[in-house]
């Protein structure tokens, strides 16, 4: 299949459209998806071509959330977009306390196919109640599969498989991630929503990652290349975590840097290193390093924000403070910092 | 009213009689079992309000679906559910209709469209929202009712669904049975004296019409009414006016707290015995009534036994189902 | 109305129409600003709705109480917040109202009683009932104010809100400012045709009143009535019809989707020009005006030069108030 | 002062009596609190004491809960009671987004002086939908506070500092203690919100949990108080965890042993281990232990909670393995497994 190259946005709506030919039962529904540049352009243009199936909704996202959920029970596969976590809140029972338990609470056979789409993260001028994440909530959810795609061939292959699965799944979409490129297939293709990836093999140290700070820690490698061999992990799935992987590369490695983009209190890179550390008769060269935001909310300020997340600089001394060698000085741009990053990624 | 009543013939008079005293027996020796086992596991019944389960699930054909609450034992034998595979729920029982894990508040039998009950105020509304959604999508040309109590109506995911329902002209039933009370409290404590239900409700674009829910006729015949408009997509609410006769939940009784809705009153009302003398006055004698009842006594007395005798789940049962 | 309003003088005229003006232009120059310096900073802007700002503040006191939306440099402005501070915390300053950690959807100024403004749709009208709670429980004898758009309404917690409001008699009023728009969504996508806010407000036990909201004289007027009222506690919504001149956020116009609100028409309707022409008929010359708007122009293009050179917030800012 | 035995519940109901009585201010809302029997007797009779500051309020949990955070914001202190975290979960915006947040996002200067009390955890027959505890969500959450009372004596000293706070604390009530009596003194005394307490000294081995997981470690420890000296430490806070006591417990010990009484993915003891983890320099005897729930929702029926929660069999059993000790057998019987332990416990 030939491929091209097509932003993380883009490549949301092929998968939205392509699942939508071959599955007359799906549906979207939220704010904006029928307009023309559709919950920022990954449902752009789909409403022309299925008016009953985008379903515009007024502001009520408990309520249309449950209404999905009781389609979704009932025999639809409803695709639920929020545009940001802060909204999707409003539904926290619907989410977390029907659809999640749902199929458990009656003892089996009562399936809850929905995906929940929720935008997160970081974003200038969003604020300390626009940019949260709240993975520790995800992550420790019973009855939920939860994604964080961090390419848009990870964007498409992940929203088609949380489409076919029987499960509510959520798919957590870092807004910071919505210009990346990539060569992306053009049909249908399945990524497994409960695998981690190793982005890049190597020996030295292992980095664990997802969203954001996988492409920051990316775009990190490219900076110590010469001097560090890293083996780069993409966790995909905070719920359920694929250890395994990531006990593979750490056996090998014998040193670990977690990457958070949100405080490090109950957070992903804690959750990796705890069980890193349960495991009896595995020795480590050194401790296990979490990179992760200030204990803070997320200020509104550029002023300030400039500090919040781990750059790519900050991820390459740590890498190199854990190999004992010699740290980079160089400043960021106020475009690398504040800007949505503009990269071409390779196929992982 | 009065005269539309006679739309509603002996045989289905008996039938409902049958079901509401279903129900009501049930509910008894479940309690009874309950306080003699010393079981604590959480319980609401249903009693006193038997007459709007069965009004309205009588009004419904066998593809409409019903989702319920806390309060749902009465919802799902009214739309036909499994005595046994409820008791044995009860009881957490590998043989329950949710194999042990729902309990008392977690009752479903998709068999006869009972599509599942939450005890989270006001969730299953949304949720059957989404079931009538389905319905007009796949234009089956069947409804869903959604059962919630007047504490329930209170929460605002239910004014966000009622403007779905009449925005989506979805084919959908709320049926707010009002007994006065979210656990004890009142609804004066909760509402100004000016709140206005129909308002609000019409307000959204939802029809709404009251019905005495003490009455099983009168409830069943304007659910009926409701419900051929309900199908054609104008989605409808029915407050029920009810008293509830036991506790909040536990299988006791509560006096110290009723103001309208006292012992002597709710039995006054009480819609089984209501039920019970409209069909003595169809001329069906009493000593026949009383063998039906004692057929009934057994069967639920039966099923009691049977969910006693009937083997728990196992430990593995614990670790599976978390996903579908 | 007519006659009412001549309750409104000369000179709260002429002040109501500088406060107008001066939202005006500070929207006017700082998304000029805006556009030129690229800055992508979320920011949403209130043009052609400053009649409902000021005409609803025109009618409080100074003790009274207002809450606001993403929406709120006009609300900030018209209840007297400090502009340089505003400007300042826009372009994320220290010496901003919240030291650059909140920006444009952040804005408090406690001095005036602009108590706090949140961007997420709907979470200021619980909280202004606990400002009217509190005033109410310190008979203060002030009253809340509590601004949110026609998108807002839709969320569950306004009408449970409603319901608090009416039952504990909070001295609160909802300015409810539709323009027919949630982002770009217009209000049939979202309602049905049946739709009827009056009836949904009453039910509750609130009362409602719809204004014009491109009339600062119809906004104020109704206001101060219903606000004598609101201060013995009834709670009151008044609902502005109005049109927001701008796109829903950025320095930018949206003109694609628009319907009732064409950009000929929110220019025949503009609330600005609207009230000059007002004051022109007072007998106030042009070149008087003139010379106010100028003053008022200067005034803001100081405030946005002293921001652009005034201080950032230092690194260790950032880590400062997590608690108080 | 002279001292009596109440119960948990009770000692609650005093704390909240009594900061009632020195601070007009205080005001508390919730469902059923003006009743006899009031939020499980936690405010029974205040009602006719205080009969404009006991509030009841209609089915809103979003609105009641947004007024009570408005009400702080400008002078009053209130306490609102939710009965299960569930219920809870409607009012996640203003909890999490509004009353966390109010303070850093206006530059500070804007105290938020709230208490939620949050009723959680195992009980007979609640099931999936009444028994979560979402402790991953309380720590991770910047801005609050968050406690949790493991006996009567921390739930009025912890309360009481709580309403004096300037800040919103939650209050984490595991519904499984409210039967424990412990003599608690009669008058007003503050307990740290943010300090971790040693329960019992010991040399080999340390043990950290929380709430009814606490009282199940306190009571294993009467079963192996002649093999192994255990150190037992109650976390008390989970937001900010006071790691600086951990730390020092198992720099002298070696050995970590962490209860949990939710699933472990996320778990607070997951992130007590991962910080143990990311010591430089601190080598412990043997791996961190890790007891937890399994990965599924608390179902029903008792045939299976009883496997669900570790006892103090397991506990005692975790330690003793610890020690390469040889384990205890033991059956616990129905009432051990399923009735609230009605203990009285010694002052810590
Ligand atoms: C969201 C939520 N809040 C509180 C509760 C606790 N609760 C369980 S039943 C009940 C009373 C409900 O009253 P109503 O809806 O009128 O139903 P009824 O019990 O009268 O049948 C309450 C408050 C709950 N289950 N869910
Ligand atoms: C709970 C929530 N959902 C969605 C959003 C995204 N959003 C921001 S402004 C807006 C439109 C709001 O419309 P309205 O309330 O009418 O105010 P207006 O923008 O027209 O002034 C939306 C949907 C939000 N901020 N909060
Ligand atoms: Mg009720
Ligand atoms: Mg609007």
């Amino acid at each position: 299949m030939p491929n091209r190259i097509i932003k993380y946005t883009e490549a949301i709506k092929e998968a939205t459209d392509q699942i939508m030919e071959v599955d007359q039962d799906v549906i979207v529904m939220g704010l904006e998806v029928s307009y023309k540049n559709g919950a920022d352009g990954t449902t752009a243009g789909l409403k022309e071509k299925y008016p009953y199936r985008i379903i515009e909704t007024p502001q009520s996202e408990n309520a249309i959330t449950g209404m999905a959920i009781g389609a979704a029970i009932t025999g639809l596969r409803p695709i639920v977009h929020h545009g940001r976590i802060e909204f999707a809140l409003f539904a926290a029972d619907q989410i977390f306390t029907q659809a999640a338990k749902w199929n458990y609470m009656f003892g089996g056979e009562h399936p809850v196919p929905i995906v929940f789409r929720i935008n997160i993260g970081r974003q200038w001028g969003q604020g300390p109640q626009h940019t949260q994440a709240l993975y520790s909530l995800f992550g420790n959810a019973l009855g939920l599969k939860v994604v964080i795609p961090s390419t848009p061939y990870m964007a498409k292959g992940l929203l088609i498989s949380a489409v076919r699965d029987k499960n509510p799944v959520v798919i957590l979409e870092s807004r910071w991630l919505f210009s990346l490129r990539q060569d992306v297939p053009t049909g249908l293709y399945n990524e497994p929503l409960d695998k981690a990836v190793v982005v890049k093999k190597g020996t030295d140290l292992t980095i664990v990652s997802y969203g954001d700070g996988l492409i920051t820690a990316y775009e990190a490698l490219k900076l110590i290349r010469d001097h560090v061999d890293v083996e780069l992990i993409d966790l995909v799935s905070i719920n359920p975590v694929d250890y395994e992987t990531i006990l593979k590369s750490v056996k090998k490695t014998g040193r670990l840097i977690t990457v958070d983009t949100t405080n490090h209190a109950f957070s992903i890179g804690t959750d990796v290193i705890a069980d890193i550390a349960k495991q009896k008769l595995l020795y480590l060269k050194n401790s296990p390093v979490s990179l992760s935001c200030p204990n803070v909310p997320v200020p509104t300020s550029t002023a300030l924000t400039k500090y919040y997340y781990p750059t790519k600089i900050d991820i390459a001394n740590a890498a190199l403070r854990l190999m004992d060698k010699p740290t980079i000085k160089r400043k960021l741009t106020f475009e690398e910092l504040h800007l949505l990053p503009n990269l071409i990624i390779k196929k992982f | 009213m009065k005269n539309k009543k006679i739309l509603i013939g002996t045989t289905e008079r008996i039938a409902a009689y049958k079901k509401m005293f279903l129900i009501r027996t049930t509910e008894e020796q479940i309690a009874a079992y309950y306080l003699k086992n010393n079981i604590m596991s959480l319980v609401h019944f249903y009693i006193g309000q038997e007459a709007v389960a069965v009004g309205i699930c009588d009004a419904l054909q066998k593809g409409d679906r019903v989702m319920s609450n806390h309060r749902s034992h009465g919802h799902y034998l009214a739309k036909g559910g499994d005595l046994k595979k409820m008791v044995c729920e009860l009881l957490g029982k590998e043989c329950g209709c949710s194999h042990g894990k729902g309990g008392s508040m977690h009752l479903i039998d998709t068999s006869v469209n009972f599509i599942g009950s939450t005890p989270i105020l006001s969730s299953a509304v949304p949720l059957s929202c989404g079931s009538g959604f389905e319905q007009k999508y796949h234009k089956s040309g069947t409804v869903t009712v959604v059962f919630l109590g007047d504490g329930a109506f209170e929460e605002g995911g239910v004014c966000e669904s009622l403007n779905l329902a009449a925005l989506f002209k979805l084919p959908l039933l709320l049926v707010l049975e009002n007994n006065l009370r979210s656990i004890n409290t009142r609804l004066w404590e909760r509402r100004s004296a000016d709140y206005d239900t129909e308002k609000i409700v019409t307000g959204f674009g939802v029809r709404y019409i009251k019905a005495d829910g003490n009455d099983y006729l009168d409830v069943t015949i304007k659910a009926r009414e409701l419900i051929t408009e309900v199908r054609i997509g104008k989605p409808a609410l029915i407050e029920c006016m009810t008293y509830r006769h036991m506790a909040h939940s536990g299988p006791t009784f509560e006096e110290e707290t009723r103001e309208e809705d006292t012992a002597e009153r709710r039995k006054e009302k009480d819609s089984v015995a209501k039920m019970r003398r409209e069909i003595l006055a169809l001329g069906i004698s009493e000593s026949e009534i009383v063998a039906t009842e004692d057929n009934i006594i057994k069967t639920v007395a039966d099923a009691i036994m049977f969910a006693e005798k009937a083997p728990f789940p196992k430990k593995e049962s614990l670790y599976t189902n978390l996903y579908a």
